[in-house]
């Protein structure tokens, strides 16, 4: 392989991790403050759906973002009416909210475009495009770090830079505010923020509704940055790839970083080299480098890189009077 | 009233199931009569569409797709006065019209029409799901571009293995710059609705594509260099016009010679397709029909002279 | 006294939690400046009134008055406005957080974090200074022992330049000598001006420190009485309602042969800590061995033990035959086997399955009994039932109705469930952790009594409390663990509180004075962090 | 505090969320411009009409109580298993190799055979999860749902190779041998004098998952391991103390769902396609997960939910004939509605009614 490729490579593993790292962003948020966010699947792709309608009616590709961040977020709030306010078991709440996603964006993009659940494709301003660094151009020839900058760095999508500059922000807010000390005292022990004289709903719900948001991003980054459109079940099974890679990252963000750029790596090198040839000996299937992802989940969590520990309270509804 | 059921993907995939849509609107549109339409969710509906129309007096059904193959062939017996006809499979039945085509002749023009446009001499092939059918293509396509240029290289990649490999059109996205990294500059899509990642990728990266099934053409006008079409939506209307009359019990084989595959042409890629390029084309095609050029098929042997998969 | 506001005031207040009546028309006042004590039994109300007055729990009726002022308090928020600090029976600290962080959560400066800290951590030296109150700011709660999470929650509360401190069962952790430093602080406080509020249940310590006492009945407020003016028994007839034994009615032991041998039993839990160090003793039928200790040195493993499930090295020897202490067959079901009946120290979590049945859980951890199997596959459900309504006849629970979940008993009617379990079953040894942990003083009786006959039927008891009194009262030989080593045996007649408390703190040296710096750096230096909540 | 009758709890509540989630869906029906009593109309219809609408209903019926019930004998241990999907893929692979590897020559030969090849591939596929939750505590909400993926890779990967019929398009297997056909509704009340319709692919499988659901009764609540499976999932901290093995537990209750789950293809498989196809689950082990909430995780409410998402599903079928401008995925939309109000909103209607008993119990006591 040589350089340029290699390049391309992590090119790509760009663009496939930044769904990823949205996604997991947004579930350290819920997760962080005691939630068990498996709902992250359903909240990307209502607000695919969402996004890429309202881009495709409004021609605008930022209404269409707005929107579909606001319909992840209901979603998202609907999470923690279940599980806040009702004590709702958290995971039977967020498995529900999957379906609901799955069949309401089908059913209302029927209604709306005939096309079997899909939107019309995006064109122009209904959609993002690329963002070219200044001096990408000139500095292309530069050996080496030519191609790093003009290739790799320069000319994404804006959600890109808005998905990996978001990780420095989030460690930040978690770790340097306020709001972050609570949010973490909220998902171990509850209770002492409640004495601390802090609303525990409160800040589960300022918690969901970052969870919300970011999400939010996530799918209209589907739908609008990396598709030109929504199609059924576009997410594909991001969310819960974003779940276990929080869960390798122990919910720490630069760690979900690291993991989701791990993930996208993996996707990349899937689409680059579905049938790898080993030492002409046998090929591995692309069955098999398509499934990665999910077995190397399964080795994480299986502890065999560490173990992982969650927050204290996470999936407990917090009951005061039983 | 005749019947049709569409595959997986649905009756708007701008491919496969659009071209058969489009069939049976035609004949509405000029019989101004009516018809039936169907589109299943899974696998395990298929039976049970069938059935259905059989049962509500639906004549003839037709289905598109090779999917349809197994459950019809259940089926069939069961409704003797129901003429089917199911496209791209093969059911040996006293009321079954089974159509093929012949995609690797299509393939064939196509593929040369990718070698004389790619500066580059790489072409790339994103087929949908892995699967015979769609190996065919891709081996009509090699040899067509070989026939070109004896070095040009293609590079295939299939989008998976299960029919979700039909409806992704990220990883057609991604599949495509990926190829663009190895130096394809023409992209052939045989994916359905992932190919309209594809085509819109390669829009995007300014690097010439080929549709597939439907004339796919305007979706990006001017950087489609052309569709290979496979006229599902003439074997659908004639379908519907013979009507219950329909002759059964063999195997209809849509070639270049009868019009069923061929290439697209229009408004939208004609700056695209030079003189040249039409004449060598026509003239393959017309060697292709005369029987002097032998297009390899795929599923004769499973196996492809000029490609590995 | 008139002429100054009481520093609280509550008029009727009233809760309910869905069909319990927690607290019934409830009106105290406590002065400026005072220790106000509140006793009852378990289960009479007392955190709940406590929980309400600092926003936790919202009353169904009643007002607050503040400084004489009423106060609206429908949150811990505003607890803390009007002045209120509360350390709760279970403490509300983030365990994965330094000492530092948990005190400034909640009572931050602004939205960064940074100034707080910085603020925070002089403040924290400064309250060191006035009031002895010495923690290392940057320690993680998980790494520091009870006594000083307690202080911590002290701080939280002056850091909030609380005025009125509620403190819930703070001493039922301590040792006697870091009770008496707390009571020192307390002191300290009260010179201040500050006026708090005593939860307990210990009367000595009521009568040691407290200016008035409140005592409370089945979520009613019976009596409020000066300190001075009263005594320990007509305090405990208060609570209850009759007069009281306060002490164990027993005859002396008469033991027979050795049925219990323990010898060199080292315990090292999962996450690596040394638990218990050389422990052997021995036990004979028809005898008690209390073990004493503060909670968290070694008792809850040995008795895990000896359950059969946690792994240790050393020997055990049954009626003379060893037991497997780390194979495949070391586990609660082969200690039953063995003769080993186990009344564990949390009922709730483990003795009981809270959501089954009660006679479900009369055959819980005999589930293999081959006399409750119907037939090879199923079991017999109806003998198991027939046979729990005649065990809760016997130990008197109510109401005696097997069918009832085990939850919708109160606390001592679920612990005769376990204890009709487990001595029914005419084991050789009976291990009792924490017999009459939430359990109210006329139930303390009955258990006592059962387990005073069991011994004298003659069987082996190991007895592990926290309660000095119950060790004291019950044992016919007491062992004091500290830091996973028996410190020392004593007989209950020939030794007392004091110098097991002493032992309890590590110091073997009990003939000689010693201060209470030097327990509590002794206590300091004990092996392993505590273990779980206690 | 249970101070709701058990009927209350049991009926009322489920009854009353069942209505919420019709209503909402109703209103998601008018939004999209569509009469949403019609709807209920042709569903029902569609689901009861005719003796080809039951068998169908009855069909999906058998899939979603092996998977309810799957999900249940999990549950009952307080194990999430949401890879009812992939356990019964596999199991459908694990029936698939016993039915292709020799021509039977009776159903009833084949039928047991069938079984234990798909309850042991799907036990199999369950096994390395619960291994893994057991002795590594590895999340087994994740890890199931990565093994749904994996499986229908690999179901993939054999239907695309080792597993296709040569020179076919289709990834799906050569059909089974005449001898493992089993007998349909139609066959089987034939005898009777019965009439039912010929095609309906409701099965024996039927009643074969009506004896699960009494068996997974006996098993829960009346045999011993029954008894360490309810008391681990009720109070995981008390089993030490009793000793009861919670790897044991762990390991034993995802077994016997993954078998539960595994048996779907039994009905799917073997009963309907007589050959092994791909996404033959078709989200049934994900519905698994509603039916069982539904049923509260007791068999004989697990029939009862399963019997309503069957004519969910088959009711959805229809109406996409009679009102074709409502997309089928309308039906997960009910689906998942019921699965919210059920599941995650419970003690939004259940806290009101419990406030209601109490005070009439108050005012009955006064
Ligand atoms: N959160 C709650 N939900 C339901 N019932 C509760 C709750 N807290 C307390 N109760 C019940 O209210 C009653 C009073 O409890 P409370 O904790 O106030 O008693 P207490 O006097 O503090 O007892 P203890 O001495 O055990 O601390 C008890 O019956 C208890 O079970
Ligand atoms: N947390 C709770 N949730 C529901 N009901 C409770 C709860 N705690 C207690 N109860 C109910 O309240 C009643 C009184 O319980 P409580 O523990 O206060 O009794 P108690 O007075 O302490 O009795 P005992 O001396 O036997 O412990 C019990 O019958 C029980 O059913
Ligand atoms: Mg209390
Ligand atoms: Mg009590």
């Amino acid at each position: 392989m040589d350089f340029l490729q290699f390049i391309l490579t992590l090119d790509s593993t760009l663009r496939l991790s930044t769904v990823l790292l949205l996604a997991c962003l947004a579930g350290l948020f819920s997760e962080r403050s005691g939630i068990v966010d498996i709902g992250l699947e359903g909240k990307m792709l209502i607000s695919a759906f969402v996004a890429a309608a309202i881009a495709y009616e409004t021609g605008s590709v930022w209404m269409g973002l707005a929107a579909g961040m606001l319909a992840s977020l209901i979603f998202a709030m609907i999470h923690g009416v279940a599980s806040i306010i009702y004590r709702g078991d958290q995971i039977i709440s967020g498995v529900a909210l999957n379906f609901l996603a799955s069949g309401l964006t089908v059913v209302v993009g029927d209604a709306l475009y005939r096309q079997g659940g899909q939107t019309p494709t995006l064109a122009g301003s209904a959609r993002f495009s690329e963002i070219t660094l200044p001096f990408a151009d000139a500095l292309r020839d530069v050996p080496i770090l030519g191609p790093i900058y003009s290739e790799l760095i320069s000319g994404h999508k804006p959600l890109v830079y808005v998905a990996f500059l978001a990780v420095p922000l989030v460690w930040w807010v978690l770790f340097r505010t306020r709001f972050g000390l609570r949010l973490r005292a909220v998902g171990e022990n509850p209770s002492s923020v409640d004495t601390a004289g802090v609303s525990v709903v409160g800040m589960r719900f300022k918690a969901l509704l970052i969870t919300g948001l970011l999400c939010g991003i996530a799918g209209a980054y589907l739908s609008t940055s990396q598709a030109a459109g929504f199609g059924k079940e576009m997410t594909a099974g991001r969310g819960y790839i974003a779940l276990a890679a929080l869960i390798f990252a122990k919910w720490r963000p630069l760690h979900a970083m690291g993991a989701c750029l791990l993930f996208g790596l993996l996707e990349a090198v899937s689409n680059l080299y579905p049938n790898i040839d080993v030492f002409g000996l046998f090929t591995i299937p692309v069955q098999f480098t398509q499934t990665l992802p999910y077995i190397l989940t399964v080795i994480i969590l299986g502890g065999f890189i560490g173990r992982a520990m969650p927050p204290n309270a996470i999936g407990q509804p917090y009951v005061k009077e039983r | 009233d005749p019947a049709i059921i569409f595959d997986l993907g649905g009756k708007f995939d701008k491919s496969f199931n659009e071209s058969a849509h489009n069939g049976a609107q035609r004949w509405a549109e000029e019989t101004g009569e009516s018809y039936n339409e169907f589109e299943i969710q899974s696998d395990a509906q298929r039976e049970q569409a069938i059935r259905r129309f059989a049962e509500n007096g639906n004549n003839p059904v037709v289905m598109a797709g090779f999917s349809w193959a197994t459950p019809l062939a259940e089926a069939a017996g069961d409704y003797p006065d129901t003429k089917f006809v199911i496209i791209d499979g093969v059911v040996e039945a006293e009321n079954v019209q089974s159509v093929l085509f012949a995609e690797e002749q299509g393939s064939y023009l196509v593929g040369m029409m990718a070698a004389m446009a790619s500066e580059s001499g790489t072409v790339g092939f994103i087929g949908g799901m892995d699967i015979p059918l769609i190996r065919n293509f891709a081996c009509g396509y090699a040899q067509g571009v070989k026939a070109v240029n004896e070095d040009a290289e293609v590079i295939a990649n299939m989008t998976g293995t299960t029919p979700a490999a039909w409806n992704d059109p990220v990883k057609g996205s991604e599949l495509t710059r990926a190829q663009i990294s190895q130096g394809a500059d023409v992209v052939y899509a045989a994916a359905g609705g992932t190919g309209v990642g594809v085509l819109q990728t390669a829009a995007d990266e300014g690097i010439l594509s080929i549709g597939v099934d439907s004339n796919q053409n305007y979706l990006h006008p001017g950087q489609v260099l052309t569709s290979m079409m496979k006229r599902v939506d003439n074997v659908v209307y004639q379908s519907f016009m013979t009507g219950e009359d329909i002759e059964t019990g063999g195997l209809r084989i849509m070639t270049l010679d009868n019009g069923g595959v061929g290439y697209a042409l229009d408004e939208n890629n004609a700056e695209l397709v030079t003189d040249e390029m039409k004449a060598a084309v026509d003239e393959a095609a017309a060697a292709i029909a005369a029987g002097e050029i032998s297009v390899h098929n795929y599923n004769s042997d499973e196996s492809c002279p000029v490609m590995s998969f | 006294m008139s002429e100054t506001a009481p520093a609280i005031e509550l008029k009727g207040i009233s809760k309910s939690f869905g069909p319990v009546q927690a607290n019934k028309d409830i009106s105290i006042r406590v002065m400026p400046g005072t220790i106000h004590g509140i006793i009852g039994e378990n289960g009479a109300g007392k955190s709940t009134l406590m929980s309400i007055l600092y926003g936790f729990y919202k009353a169904d009726a009643g007002e607050i008055f503040i400084n004489g002022k009423k106060t609206e308090i429908p949150d811990s928020q505003s607890a803390i406005a009007a002045g209120i600090g509360m350390v709760f029976q279970h403490f509300k600290l983030v365990k994965v957080f330094t000492v530092l962080e948990n005190v400034v959560l909640g009572a931050e400066d602004g939205e960064m974090l940074t100034p707080s800290l910085v603020k925070a951590r002089d403040e924290l030296t400064n309250l060191a200074q006035e009031y002895g109150l010495n923690v290392d700011p940057d320690a993680l709660i998980e790494e520091i022992g009870v006594g000083m999470q307690q202080r911590v929650e002290i701080l939280k509360a002056l850091y909030r330049q609380a005025d009125i401190l509620i403190l819930d069962e703070p001493t039922g952790v301590l040792t006697p000598a870091e009770a008496d430093q707390l009571f020192r602080i307390l002191a300290r406080l009260k010179e201040e001006g500050k006026t708090i509020i005593l939860i307990t249940h210990k009367l000595r310590e009521i009568m040691e420190i407290t200016d008035t006492v409140s005592v409370m009945r089945r979520g009613e407020m019976t009596a409020t009485v000066k300190t001075a003016d009263t005594n320990p028994a007509e305090l405990a007839e208060l609570m209850v309602g009759r007069k009281v034994l306060l002490r164990v009615d027993k005859t002396p032991a008469k033991p027979r042969e050795t049925v219990v041998e323990v010898r060199g039993l080292n315990v090292t839990d999962s996450a690596g800590v040394h638990r218990v160090k050389d422990v052997s003793f021995e036990i004979r039928g028809g005898e008690i061995l209390g073990i004493a200790g503060v909670a968290g040195n070694g008792q809850s493993e040995l008795l895990e033990v000896l359950g059969g499930y946690e792994k240790a090295t050393g020997e055990i020897l049954i009626n003379g035959q060893a037991i497997d202490l780390t194979g495949a067959h070391s586990d609660g079901q082969s200690r039953r086997k063995r003769g080993i009946a186990h009344v564990p120290e949390d009922r709730q979590n483990e003795g009981l399955i809270m959501d089954f049945q009660a006679w479900e859980n009369m055959a819980f951890g005999y589930h293999h009994d081959p006399n409750y199997q119907k037939n090879p596959l199923l079991m017999d459900n109806r003998k198991i039932r027939d046979e729990t309504q005649a065990k809760m006849e016997r130990f008197d629970v109510r109401p005696p109705n097997p069918d009832l979940m085990a939850k919708s008993f109160s606390g001592g009617n679920q612990q005769k469930i376990v204890l009709a379990r487990e001595i029914e079953r005419n084991p050789d040894l009976l291990l009792v952790g924490q017999p009459t942990r939430g359990v109210d003083i006329g139930a303390i009786e009955f258990i006592h009594q059962r387990i005073i006959e069991l011994r004298d039927e003659g069987k082996a008891i190991l007895l592990v409390s926290v309660e000095l009194d119950e060790i004291l009262g019950l044992s016919d030989r007491i062992a004091v663990m500290f830091d996973g080593r028996i410190m020392g045996e004593r007989l209950p007649e020939e030794t007392d509180e004091k110098e097991l408390g002493l032992l309890m703190a590590g110091i073997t040296d009990t003939k000689t004075d010693h201060s209470v710096a030097e327990v509590e750096a002794q206590l300091a230096n004990a092996g392993g962090a505590p273990r779980k909540e206690v | 505090m249970n101070e709701l009758p058990r009927w209350a709890d049991v009926v009322l509540v489920p009854l009353i969320n069942i209505a919420l989630a019709f209503i909402v869906a109703g209103l998601v029906v008018l939004a999209i411009g569509q009469n949403p009593i019609d709807m209920v109309y042709f569903m029902v219809k569609g689901a009861l009409g005719s003796t080809s609408s039951i068998g169908y209903t009855l069909y999906y019926t058998t899939n979603f109580i092996f998977t309810g019930l799957a999900f249940a004998v999990a549950m009952n241990a307080k194990l999430f298993n949401i890879g009812g999907e992939g356990q019964a893929a596999i199991g459908g692979l694990g029936a698939a190799l016993v039915l292709l590897a020799i021509d039977w020559p009776h159903w009833t030969l084949a039928l047991p055979a069938a079984i234990i090849g798909a309850s042991v591939f799907g036990a199999g596929w369950a096994a390395i999860p619960a291994y893994l939750q057991a002795k590594r505590g590895s999340h087994i909400v994740i890890t199931t749902i990565m093994f749904n993926f994996i499986g229908a890779a690999i179901l993939g990967y054999l239907l695309n190779g080792l597993l296709k019929k040569p020179g076919q398009q289709v990834p799906e297997s050569r059909s089974f041998s005449e001898g493992a056909h089993l007998p349909n509704f139609h066959e089987m009340l034939q005898p009777f004098g019965i009439a039912f319709n010929k095609s309906a692919p409701a099965n024996i499988s039927f009643f074969l998952a009506i004896g699960a659901a009494i068996l997974v009764w006996l098993l829960i609540w009346r045999s011993r391991i029954g008894y360490e499976i309810r008391a681990f999932g009720n109070s995981p901290g008390a089993t030490l103390y009793a000793g009861i093995s919670s790897v044991r537990v762990t390991i034993i209750a995802m077994l016997i769902s993954g078998a539960l789950a595994g048996m779907m293809a039994i009905n799917v498989v073997m009963g309907e396609q007589e050959r092994l196809i791909k996404d033959f689950v078709e989200g049934a082990g994900f519905m698994g997960i509603a039916v069982s909430l539904m049923g509260r995780n007791h068999p004989f409410g697990i029939v009862l939910a399963a019997f309503l998402f069957g004519m969910l599903n088959q009711g959805g079928f229809e109406l996409m004939w009679e009102m074709p401008e409502i997309s089928r995925e309308m039906v997960l939309v009910i689906q998942a509605l019921i699965i919210i109000f059920t599941g995650a909103l419970v003690n939004m209607t259940r806290d009101p009614i419990e406030k209601i008993f109490l005070r009439l119990h108050k005012k009955g006591a006064a």
